[in-house]
């Protein structure tokens, strides 16, 4: 019959509802004027989006600190945990749910200081998780102390004659951790090529990590060069990777890079001359961890637990 | 062959004791599972070496089981053990000198040691048994190893059967269920060992008819109800898959980890998995996760695990995300003493995390309860969106107890993840308010994105930062257990209802206690038991109930200050942990018995106190509660054997 | 110029308030400075917004100081605001909403925003001032933005010095003392910065002058002793040094981490260091190794921080190593609200760790507490070789006051590390049988190289595993505590030593307590307070006060049940954290009245409580001890608008 | 005088006291028989003996499983601390008294599990602390759960079906670490090749981390090879290295390396045909952590400090 033809023709199309840009958007972020989290925000709603991905089916999970007040802002489910604890949470998600979508997102302090066990284990462990840490080489939330990230000799709160030590390179460690799979690093400041880069960090099958250079111009203007286009970088290049698209950094050279080289991502992780933009490593053959534990687990129906219960109350059984 | 002079008796306890690693644990359960099978009442308890593999030949180095078998259901260890089965003097001499024998005991111990080439082994091997003698006891020197060799090259690898066959034939065994119980136990060995096993075994027992001139006779008892034997780890790991649980997620310590080991075995085939996560924080973590996304997960810790997990426990009550711990407590504090009991983490339990943060906690009393306690647990957790700590130990962790059989239903397994769409707007946080109560939203969920955190937060989920709403989240949060408070019974008296003396307790005490309250009623004394099962919320009606008696007191394996030692007096002394939850709750001076053994209580040492409180009531000069264990009596005096 | 119509007032409450980085805070500062400097006894308190950088011109951006003034030493911030500088009408109403301002409250506001472009902003500038005309005060629409451009371009840079000028010739301020305060203030700015701010409190002074017609005269005492003044972090800090503390080991948190600025900046002249460590774990790591290697070290944090010390706590208590942890204390449960005030850690200091941990638990109860505190904390975690956990909290840690310049001397540094040799086979644990003490061996020392253990030991510092080592060991540990309980006195009371009503608190409420309990009194009533420095152990004698008390009841900032609400019974309510120790150690029915309104209480709402309870005593129908502003109001009648 | 002339003899003679070797011994170890454990505990008192160093000016301290229980063994001053945070609690010790040198112990389980954040941020600081991990890829001392370091399947009671993924490589997690100045690789069936290692490691400047592989008869057995003797093993030479001294392993390659090149020993470090034994990586002109902060600090006596405090308490005077 017509009517029942045009049900269905509704349902077909309506079906693969359309999600609008604000769909994406929850409370209006709280961070400072030119705060480079805002940046962040702004792309991942745009990624959302562009992926048409249901944010219903999508956790935001984070740790404390500026940057982690981001699933206040975007509209999916949120999870704002404890200071340093954003992995575990996630990989608690991405466990129970395989049907659900996970976005960490942490601050430099959070993942690189108090989180630094979880994130080299969770590296490890490999979920299926987006995984973005906003690096501003600074505690801000906190007004201004020391992060692993700042560079030495930085003036902060609990370093008023300068920090001790050399920063810590966390692209360097991340490589140093058997079962990495994927690891990119881009800049607030580069939004084509930041979102070119989550989009890649979205469709990997395992722990998507990517390290994002956020400017905080209250606590640490002094990062990554007052004025961004003279930020030393090098753009990395590769037909399987990310778009180059250096932005406002037009001048920064370009290198052909073998992301799917663990070697030579580790080299690149550790140039001095400029900060590499891109994909540094990529394994997309690595199962995610749900996939190797869920292909050892059998789905029972409630009738059959519990008759697989009863077998097992068997084996204790007296007489 | 003449006929054996039969000895009947009620109950008898055994144990057997070797060096590590020879296998005393094995005839043991062996032996305990024939037992409960037969239908005998049963308790067992490991003697755990406090070493891996400690140098043998010692006092530390001695392992194996204590059993206490009945002619009815028995709820604990009991008190001096009747036989022990010694491999050699040293583990005979440890148990004499942890006082754990009773004067007139039966001694099996290998006449090997007799003719030991060392001559210092020969002389101690025969001042011990000197020692059981002049007591009272009596020896049986029998060829452990003689007979062994005769079937097997290494003795080490043999002797514990050939000893299982010599107590078939005391306890008059069914040998054809012990025979398929070590096949059973076998299963993986080649043919060989296990024929030699079965060998033994019926050697042992022709031994025995040839050798020995009595029997003991301990009657079965009767039941219709089936019946199953595990310790409490199983039944924890049991009864968390039949209550739903999907995931468990844990980091391995002592004494808590063989209830994952019993998970591992088996969850990935009920549909679950556990996770051995990085750390225990991390454990936490995971499970704080997988419960927001709606996925039963639980948590398996003891006491320096418990330390870490104190953070997520503040977050799981902040953000109402159910979350289940199982803490089987151990010896603290800090690593203290990892493979033993102690009742040491309720305090922990109720104020550990900073801030206001209410969790509910409830402990299971016997082996059967840490088994039904998982699907309450879960219930109350998903329920009160509220973090739940489930307080076993390591006497029920690795006690061995028989139990009715579970009967499951669908019932103990939670409803399908909740993905029903909800109008938008809906609140995540939608209290009742007089409950506090309010209906989570699942991940997934089509209306509910919201978000859920650690922050103060309004009914939206949203931070705020006001007097008002500050006040109105606690308020929330803590009216949770006022609810479910008023949901509870008082806990019901065991004994008469009113009376000179009220013993109090909680967790796995609670089978000693009674016992001993037993006891003392068969003297005329008028005491009676209560064993609290909800600590947080308090069950209700106490103070009503504690009224009722002339004087109350907790018996607790915890510490507390000891009334009469230097410097405690009322103003000084540190009460034991229930104790001081109970005088804050009731106002009642509630005294307390308390001790740090390192093994559970034998119900004597609560029946001396019973008698001295008794005797104080009634004022005879009695003034110490002290047990007078050779350890209490050093103490006392400061001897400096311990130094 | 006319003569100034001169006010004579014992004291004022000052507020000053703009948007977050206007620099009210700045102004409060350089004008409190010079009040103390000239002699006012003064307490000073943050506005602090919620965000780093909040959306300007909202009620959420205020961010300013409360600065109470007056002719005597003051111990609190007092109830209502009586004069209020605004910089803007939503500053203004942050504060009305609040409810902190005095119905006759005088307010000076920045007069642009009466003819603002936007008719949103003109309208709701005069409802806002209509409503505190109608209320009874008075508003003073002056000049600010507009006087300020005539100095500088950007008159976000400048108006506070301005309305500091103002407030110069309101309160009669040395303009002398005020100039070489913003010289001090702008020393590291450039010469035209400081002159222009010189200029700006010049003409601010001069409007005053011109346009207003009163002065308030507020007496300055006299004393003889040198006095400082600085808020309760850095007196933590700079006492910290004063006790001898070489390393403060920790990592950053709300509201702790100013003090670790604090030492930051000096610690490294002091031969010592501050080291931010990877988490409040490691921290407290850090400190457990330096403090065992001789070296005092304390770690600083709060809440959170806290919940991850808690295994190093256990590993403190029982390997005996000193252990200084600074709490100061904010909003809970979990992350809560971590710039505001409250008193939720007690329960946590003293039971959060696993097992029988026994530790110190102190509280300052003013600034001048905060400095000398630390000597204590170290002085006793060294003799009695234990954790001493310092709980300060986020009122003391911004609040300034003024107090006698401490006296320092020798005598507050520990003594050298002791590297002299003891004899060999010298006990690690050597305890004393009657007060548990011993001496501590230091790595180093020639004769003592001994093995520190978080496992039960004997005195050997060996490991131990049986009963009457175990319990020996909880006995010392826990003796320590009886011993010094008897070193310690009954606290004070405030007031008359016997009477109707102890209000019973501890740490920063005392200064309202006690200021609520002169009013009362003043007025006939029979009320006295207490405050209790000593938590854990309870200082001795607690329950012969409270005997002398018809009622006896703790105000604290943390949460509790209320009377009254829905479920809320003698059964079910759960009561206040100092609350619940009093009643176990005392038996006595201490009541209790709490709020976690995330800012120190108001002497009035403490007033307004006595005055309810003694209507109760009194037998009067007062059933409600509940202050009744708008958020009270609120949440009993389940107004909405906060969710 | 002839009297005195003897005294001072005696003086200068006996004031280079000798050290025993027994005076390293403490209780009887309580490990298993057969346990590498025993062969690092002698191994280190053979080293302290042959180094001289006095025992009273060493603290050596651990964290919680049987290889932490070697403070109970080696006679210095010892703290066995709890799991997990051997190494913050070693930190402490530097920091506050760099006059005593520092044994750090820990299992793999110890460090590189529920340690692992203080593991990276550790190696970062670069404290002079000698850290040894006893790596028997296996939690021993619980009775036989899946370490980071067990190999994908090995069998143990938290993973009865094989564990499931591949064991953490910690040699290349370390050489991600910035600042990290000292990693060499050892095994405790090659007594000479151990001793030279932690010789060696005992002399550097700033943390000397040697992992040590160690057998668990008891619960790893398989693990390194049933006999040791095939176990694959790359002994890296270098005049400044540790001698190749192969022992059991004698048909072992050797390879020359240069540990002073990062990028080198990473690529060794990820080496799957054997494990690398030796010295990775050294950098022995990194400061250490107390050289770093000390250089900051004045030391000030008693009364220096009294009146220094008095100036901090002039800045807050009234009046
Ligand atoms: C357990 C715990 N420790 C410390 C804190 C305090 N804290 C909050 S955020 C933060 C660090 C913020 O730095 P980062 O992670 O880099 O985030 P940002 O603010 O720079 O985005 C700290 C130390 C806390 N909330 N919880
Ligand atoms: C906080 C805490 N979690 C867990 C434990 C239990 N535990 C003791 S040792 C250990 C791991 C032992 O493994 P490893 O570090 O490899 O040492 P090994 O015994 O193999 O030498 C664990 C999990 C503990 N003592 N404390
Ligand atoms: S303080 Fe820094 S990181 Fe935080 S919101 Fe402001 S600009 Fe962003
Ligand atoms: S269990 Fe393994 S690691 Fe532990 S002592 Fe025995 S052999 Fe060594
Ligand atoms: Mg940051
Ligand atoms: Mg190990």
């Amino acid at each position: 019959m017509a009517s029942l033809a045009i049900d269905e023709f509704v349902e077909n199309q309506c079906g693969v509802q359309l999600h609008e840009l604000q769909e994406y958007e929850a409370d209006i972020p709280r961070w400072c004027k030119g705060c480079g989290d805002h940046g962040v925000l702004s792309i991942l709603q745009r990624l959302l989006y562009n992926e048409q991905v249901n944010p219903e089916n999508v956790v935001t999970v984070s740790g404390i600190g500026c940057s982690s007040r981001l699933p206040h802002y975007l509209k999916t489910y949120g999870f704002h945990g404890i200071h340093g604890r954003a992995l575990p949470i996630s990989l608690g998600v991405a466990l129970a749910r395989p049907d659900l979508r996970v976005i960490t997102a942490m601050g430099d302090g959070d993942c690189f200081s108090i989180g630094a066990g979880h994130w080299v284990h969770t590296l490890r462990y490999n979920p299926r998780i987006m995984a973005i840490v906003m690096d501003n080489e600074v505690y801000a939330l906190t007004k201004n102390q020391v992060s692993p990230t700042s560079p030495a000799g930085a003036i902060t709160n609990t370093t008023p004659y300068g920090a001790y030590l050399k920063g810590l390179n966390p692209l360097s460690v991340i490589l140093g951790v058997t079962n990495v799979s994927f690891l990119a690093q881009s800049a607030t400041w580069l939004p084509v090529h930041l979102e070119d880069t989550l989009r890649k960090a979205w469709h990997h099958r395992g722990m998507a990590f990517v390290r994002i250079l956020t400017r905080c111009p209250v606590f640490m203007p002094a990062s990554f060069g007052a004025d961004g286009s003279v930020f030393p970088a090098i753009f990395l290049e590769n037909p399987e990777g990310i778009p180059v698209n250096k932005g406002i950094l037009r001048t920064a050279p370009t290198e052909a890079h073998d992301h799917r080289d663990l070697h030579a991502a580790q080299r690149m992780a550790l140039r001095e001359d400029g900060a590499p933009m891109g994909l540094l490593y990529w394994n997309p053959d690595l199962p995610s961890y749900e996939e190797v534990r869920r292909s050892h687990t059998k789905e029972l129906d409630r009738a059959a637990l519990i008759s697989a219960m009863n077998a097992q109350l068997d084996k204790y059984a007296v007489q | 062959m003449q006929a054996k002079r039969q000895i009947k008796l009620p109950e008898h306890i055994i144990e057997i004791v070797s060096d590590s690693g020879e296998g005393a644990q094995k005839a043991a359960v062996t032996f305990a599972e024939a037992s409960a099978k037969m239908g005998n009442g049963l308790w067992t308890v490991e003697v755990i070496p406090s070493e891996i593999q400690p140098p043998p030949h010692t006092t530390g180095a001695t392992s194996g089981n204590r059993i206490r078998l009945a002619d009815r259901p028995v709820s604990n260890a009991g008190d001096y053990a009747n036989l022990v089965v010694a491999f050699n003097e040293m583990a005979l001499l440890s148990r004499i000198e942890a006082e754990v024998l009773a004067d007139d005991v039966v001694v099996l111990i290998d006449s090997i040691w007799a003719n030991h080439e060392d001559a210092e082994i020969r002389k101690q091997y025969k001042e011990i048994l000197d020692g059981i003698r002049e007591k009272g006891g009596s020896v049986y020197e029998i060829p452990m190893e003689e007979e062994t060799l005769q079937v097997v090259e290494d003795p080490y690898r043999g002797k514990n059967m050939w000893c299982v066959g010599v107590l078939a034939f005391l306890y008059k065994r069914d040998m054809d269920l012990l025979k398929e119980i070590v096949a059973k136990t076998f299963r993986k060995k080649s043919e060989e060992v296990l024929e030699q096993n079965i060998t033994l075994l019926e050697r042992g027992y022709a031994w025995g008819e040839k050798n020995l001139d009595f029997q003991y006779v301990i009657d079965v008892f009767a039941t219709d109800i089936p019946q199953v034997v595990m310790n409490g780890n199983t039944a924890i790991a049991l009864g968390s898959i039949a209550a739903g649980f999907k995931i468990c997620s844990m980091y391995p310590i002592t004494p808590a980890t063989s209830a994952s080991h019993a998970l591992a075995e088996v969850m990935e085939q009920f549909g679950g998995m556990i996770h051995q996560a990085e750390d225990e924080i991390a454990a936490a973590g995971v499970a704080v996760g997988a419960n927001y996304a709606g996925v039963p997960t639980v948590t398996i810790t003891s006491g320096p695990g418990m330390a870490l997990k104190t953070e997520f426990q503040g977050l799981a009550a902040m953000t109402e995300t159910p979350l289940v711990i199982v803490d089987v407590q151990r010896g603290g504090p800090s690593t203290g003493l990892p493979t033993k009991i102690e009742q040491g983490d309720l305090l922990h339990a109720l104020y550990g995390s900073p801030g206001d943060s209410p969790k509910i906690v409830i402990s299971p009393s016997t082996i059967e309860e840490c088994f039904h306690i998982m699907t309450t647990a879960r219930k109350l957790a998903e329920e009160f969106r509220a973090p739940v700590i489930v307080l076993s130990d390591a006497n029920l962790a690795t006690g061995q107890q028989l139990f009715n059989r579970p009967v499951l239903s669908e019932d103990s397994l939670p409803p399908p993840i909740d993905q029903n769409p909800v109008p938008a707007g809906t609140l995540p946080f939608d209290w009742d308010e007089t409950t506090g109560l309010s209906r989570r939203l699942i991940p997934g969920q089509p209306g509910g994105t919201s978000v859920t955190t650690g922050l103060n937060h309004a009914r939206t989920g949203k931070v705020v930062y006001d007097y008002g709403s500050n006040q109105m989240g606690h308020r929330m949060r803590s009216r949770k257990l006022a609810a479910l408070k008023q949901a509870l019974t008082p806990p019901r008296v065991y004994g008469d209802e009113e009376g000179d003396l009220l013993i109090v307790g909680w967790g796995s005490t609670r089978g000693a206690i009674e016992e001993a309250v037993d006891r003392a009623r068969a003297q005329g004394h008028s005491v009676s038991a209560l064993n609290i099962q909800f600590l947080h919320p308090l069950q209700p009606g106490l103070k009503e109930i504690f009224s009722r008696y002339r004087k109350v007191m907790t018996v607790e394996l915890n510490y507390s200050d000891d009334w009469g030692d230097p410097l405690i007096d009322e103003e000084t002394r540190r009460y034991s942990q229930l104790a001081i939850v109970l005088r804050a709750q009731t106002l009642v001076d509630v005294d307390c018995w308390s001790r740090v053994p390192g093994r559970p209580f034998m119900p004597v040492e609560i029946y001396r106190v019973i008698i001295a409180e008794m005797a104080k009531l009634n004022g005879q000069v009695r003034p110490q509660t002290k047990t007078d264990t050779k350890q209490e009596r050093e103490i006392s005096h400061g001897v400096a054997s311990y130094r």
